[in-house]
């Protein structure tokens, strides 16, 4: 049964058995000696740490996922990304068979990858190399490791990062129900993630923070309200399982005006929901990423989006700055790609870090005031559904379409709203399926839209989805 | 010319494996549809079994594979033959998307799943007029046959 | 003797002959069948014509100099660009020898170039090409090619250029006579600039639009007020004699308040002179590049150079975006250099060119008061020096120091003044030599580097002024 | 240690041939200066014939050439032949710069000045404390023969 309410410690400690039992590693888990493993690492190779410290500074960092096949691969990665990248954090990935649960698919993996000495894996098998592998990475670089990735159940995996000397963790609702997995219940993801949750709250109730976070869903092509409300609730699941620091993460489509607005009014709304829900002392760290369905294949136009991507941490005062590699359209990206990647972005961030700019403020405002309402309208019907209880409410507007996604891969979503660029590259409300939408936000984005086919002077259609979906790739904002 | 365009056809389309890239696949089965192919379309996270009873069901002329997750090569081993076993005899098979987890030759990519037994093979950024066109094609030939 | 006044039309004409006589290539010059061929050519490959299209279809054009010792190899190089990088604008560099004059020693490095098949100058020797050389160039691409470069005297090769089909030119006289030279005096480079001016002028008398232009002189680590006097003298030379058509160009430093307000303030002062001096009818299209000492060795770092210099271009609504390629810190680059900058410039460009973006006002206020005042200070110093001709004044001005800089190659500069980084990366007066400024603004510049090094917590000497200078090039401001 | 940073020593520097490229040089004579050598600077644009005339008339021990115009190859050819003939037998010879006009393995680099006669060569990004130190030892050196 979904319900947004703590896990008591019972009900936890008696799922972590069996949690930890799903493989042989699962043992090596010892929370007490975690926690004090932890308070023995510098202060700043903790996630949350290391964010504030950049808040305070008014530094942004670069982030990306990072994954190889074996201990020995990563490490070598991870040094050399932070040698020669100058990185501030480094990512790690684990691959899609972990991510999935199926260990024995990823010990083969795993297995072949050193056997042969080539990766044979997506990402790094995280559950199969254990504890100690993950603290031989933890010990072989200095700034913090963090996991990036998506799971339907990433509990165990979880356990193990944590247990290694990781401090964040992205127990992302929507975007693990709707993009990482196919079959799952919506109900099974909101327990699992419950319980990373609440493993999160247990370590920083314990004097270890834990930084947890969301975006929402992979939302290219799809305008921000809706993925702000699914941030939301996401992050309303987390505080409620005793998590205290979070990255709010945005999904930029290459408007800024709209893409700064939209990380504003994400923060604002959430600090709304939570001083409304009572839930106090929250740290929040504002991050993002540029949304492509597609990276550029061409290197000259990877290189300009990492720079929008930039630009759009620098104007929402970020702390992270979520890029891809510029080799990402291709393959698993080479430690040189990342290295250099990492160094472009350093030195954008070094040039804009003490700009005076900003966005147009009578634009922001409109588009402020109209992108409030449509998450307002989101949320309190989720409440609503509810009966204030968010997941539940969930759970019926996921049901009725309230919350939906186009490109879902699970099945269990209506696929109704639409997308599509207006004439300055902002993302509209192609077709608001079933969103609970006033007259007036309908006809705002109906009007944005007839504006574009004005200029362009043709009627948009599915190949016009299709070629703003694919317009940055090829080097275009529309 | 006419008849051409009337030719109908029916696919199973899927992303196989533990792989949820669903995008492309998305793409390719819309253009099927304006085309005129009757498309069952399974989603993401599909197992060579599903694929192969969906094909059995819907009498498809052809099975379209995607997969971006670079574990293509272990995923799709002895598809073909479980095809036949099934009594797939000559059904098309296509594959394409992001097929390994290192930048390689296209030319080598190619070759390695032709032998796997697939008829076409696509790398990322394919056009999907150029697959509705490739599949009315090897429709109409394997129709004749 | 110098005087700001238009040459009449016998001078021009007796010194013509002299100039053409310089190699036997200027035979080939017959300005009457010339201006016959530019009207032939499309429209938009008139220079002066591409600049108006930009301005009015908001488009911001990369440009950068690019020169191969070979007509064969310079149309490679220029069609690859064209096609793989998608340019708007090409480049075309006369090799240091041409630029000397050294005709012979040019003749010399280009047979040995097509006899060893590999490029033996640093640029194309344009007077040995001829105009038959130029005008396979212009007519192998669709673009406008932009002759770039500095030189004392570039008569004839400005003449066989503009044959050959070529609409602008950079009669820039401080670049030239502080930058291009070490001996030459003042008087000279007047004269020669003079020439290829009043050259422009008759083309353009003659319906054929000539577009000149300034940056003043090659202001790495210099304060811009300082450039912007030496653009506006240089500029006020050229539509003495008869140019109507003017790209101004701006040197970024890194600081967008400061870089953006600099262009502003020298456009509009510029104006005010014109109006004031009785120039009518001048069409002004704005340039800015970013102006290092040394470009970065390293890939990453370029390409947010190239970042940077796109987002000032916007910034600032240039039309032209002047970059140098992610190679220039290396050699002479390769046509894929070129053509990868350009696409990621383009990209950049196209990302950009639709958002409302801007920089703080109220910053961007004080900033501007204090330039305007510099610049008027530096430039009614030289009328008054010249009893208002600009250019009587400007020798003057030379000699006391009033207009200096310390990185000239020629001897005849007081190289008394220095500028330093303030905490934000905005390039002020450490040093205000001779330059006749109010006490307010010596007060300025002393503050804000006070306030740096309070903030640094260290004083400012001379590896501040090095490290300063090399900054960027490391991937820092400041 | 005290001896060291009291030798003192004198240094010709200049920019050859058509070359207008000054800041790099500019940089290292104040580095040489600072470290108490006597430096006559002649700036942009030198000639052999300058650069030999300035060293014979400040009786210096080395001449340190800039060269950024990447034509330094043809610019210094039998620059050391004309040392000699001018009396100037075992003066030290720098070079300096982007030397060449296109991107080359920077031992080969080294290897083909040294031949054309210089003791040392020094790519872009030199730091002037390293020219600083090499010219203190090698002034020495030359002092004691
Ligand atoms: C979007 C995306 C995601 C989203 C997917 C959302 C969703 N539900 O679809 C999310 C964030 C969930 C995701 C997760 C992961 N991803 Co991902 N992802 C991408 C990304 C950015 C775009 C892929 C995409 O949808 N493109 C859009 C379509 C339109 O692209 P397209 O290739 O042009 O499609 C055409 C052709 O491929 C062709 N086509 C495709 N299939 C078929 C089939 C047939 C029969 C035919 C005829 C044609 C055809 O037609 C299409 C339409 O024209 C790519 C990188 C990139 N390319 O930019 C990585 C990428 C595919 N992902 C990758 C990886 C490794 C992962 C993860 C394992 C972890 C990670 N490192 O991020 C997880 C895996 C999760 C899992 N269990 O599978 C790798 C794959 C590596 C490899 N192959 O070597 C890539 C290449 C990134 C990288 N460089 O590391 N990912
Ligand atoms: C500034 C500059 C100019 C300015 C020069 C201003 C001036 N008066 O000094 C201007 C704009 C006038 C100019 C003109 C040209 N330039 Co220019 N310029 C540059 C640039 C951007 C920086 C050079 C510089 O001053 N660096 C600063 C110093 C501090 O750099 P540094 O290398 O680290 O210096 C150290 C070492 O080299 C060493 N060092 C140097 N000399 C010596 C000597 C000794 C003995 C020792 C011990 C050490 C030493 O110590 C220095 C201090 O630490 C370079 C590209 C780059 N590097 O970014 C091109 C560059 C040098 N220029 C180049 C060219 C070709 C030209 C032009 C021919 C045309 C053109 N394409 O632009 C004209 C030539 C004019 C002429 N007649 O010579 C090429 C040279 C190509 C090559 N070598 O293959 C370069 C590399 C650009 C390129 N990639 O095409 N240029």
């Amino acid at each position: 049964m979904i319900r947004n309410k703590k896990l008591s410690e019972e009900e936890f400690f008696k799922q972590r058995k069996e949690v930890l039992s799903q493989w042989h590693t699962g043992k090596e888990v010892d929370l007490d000696e975690a926690i004090e493993y932890h308070k023995n690492l510098p202060p700043l190779k903790n996630f949350a740490n290391k964010m504030r410290y950049a808040k305070e500074h008014n530094e942004i960092y670069a982030s990306t996922g990072m994954g190889k096949a074996t201990v020995e691969e990563q490490i070598e990665l991870l040094q050399y990304v932070e040698e020669h990248g100058k990185a501030d954090l480094l990512g790690l990935s684990p691959d899609s068979l972990t991510r999935q649960n199926d260990y024995k698919a990823a010990q083969q993996g795993l297995e072949e990858s050193m056997r042969t000495g080539k990766s044979k894996l997506n990402g790094l098998p995280v559950v199969n190399c254990g504890v100690s592998g993950i603290r031989r990475l933890v010990e072989s670089v200095n700034c913090p490791i963090q996991p990036r990735y998506g799971a339907a159940d990433a509990r165990l995996c979880d356990e193990i990062l944590f247990a290694g000397g990781c401090s964040n963790s992205s127990p992302d609702l929507f975007m693990d129900f709707w993009q990482h997995s196919a079959k799952v219940s919506l109900e099974t993801v909101v327990n699992t993630h419950q319980y990373v949750c609440r493993l999160m709250g247990y370590y920083t109730e314990h004097g270890v923070p834990m930084c947890a976070g969301a975006q929402g869903f992979y939302a290219a092509g799809i305008p921000p309200s809706l993925q702000t409300a699914t941030v939301i609730i996401s992050l309303l699941l987390q505080v409620e399982q005793g998590v205290k620091h979070l990255s709010v993460k945005c999904a930029g489509h290459g408007n800024l005006v709209q893409d700064v607005v939209s990380s504003k009014v994400r923060l604002n709304l959430l600090q709304e929901y939570l001083d409304k829900l009572g839930y106090r002392d929250i740290e929040m760290f504002p991050g993002i990423s540029f949304n492509l369905m597609q990276y550029p294949v061409d290197i000259g136009t990877n290189f300009a989006v990492v720079f929008m991507n930039t630009l759009m941490a620098k104007l929402i005062g970020a702390q992270q700055n979520d890029i891809r590699t510029v080799a990402e359209a291709k393959a698993i990206p080479t430690k040189e790609d990342v290295a250099d990647t990492f160094r472009t972005a350093k030195a954008m961030e070094n040039f804009l870090q003490k700009q005076k700019i900003e966005i147009d403020k009578k634009e922001a405002d409109i588009e402020a005031q109209m992108e409030e309402k449509e998450v307002r309208s989101i949320l309190d019907k989720v409440l609503e559904f509810g009966d204030g209880d968010v997941l539940v409410g969930a759970a019926k507007a996921v049901e009725t379409g309230v919350l939906d996604n186009p490109f879902a891969a699970n099945r269990a979503a209506a696929g109704k709203v639409l997308g599509i660029k207006d004439s300055e590259g902002a993302i509209r409300y192609y077709n608001t399926g079933n969103l609970p939408f006033s007259k007036e936000i309908i006809e705002y984005h109906k009007e944005k839209i007839a504006q574009r086919e004005k200029i362009q002077g043709k009627s948009i259609n599915y190949e016009t989805l299709i070629s703003d979906l694919l317009a940055v790739s090829n080097g275009y904002l529309v | 010319m006419e008849a051409e365009n009337r030719l109908q056809g029916t696919a199973v389309t899927g992303v196989i494996g533990e792989d949820v890239h669903i995008v492309g696949i998305r793409i390719i089965e819309r253009a099927l549809m304006d085309a005129g192919i009757k498309v069952t379309s399974l989603g993401a996270q599909v197992s060579q079994e599903e694929f192969i009873n969906a094909a059995l069901e819907t009498n498809a002329d052809a099975i379209l594979v995607s997969s971006f997750s670079g574990h293509a090569e272990i995923l799709v081993r002895s598809f073909r033959d479980k095809c036949i076993e099934a009594g797939l005899d000559n059904i098309i098979l296509y594959i394409g998307g992001s097929l390994l987890l290192s930048e390689e030759n296209w030319d080598q990519v190619e070759k390695k799943f032709k032998e796997l037994g697939f008829d076409r093979v696509y790398p990322p950024g394919t056009s999907p007029t150029r697959a509705v066109e490739d599949l009315k094609t090897d429709i109409s030939h394997r129709r004749r046959k």
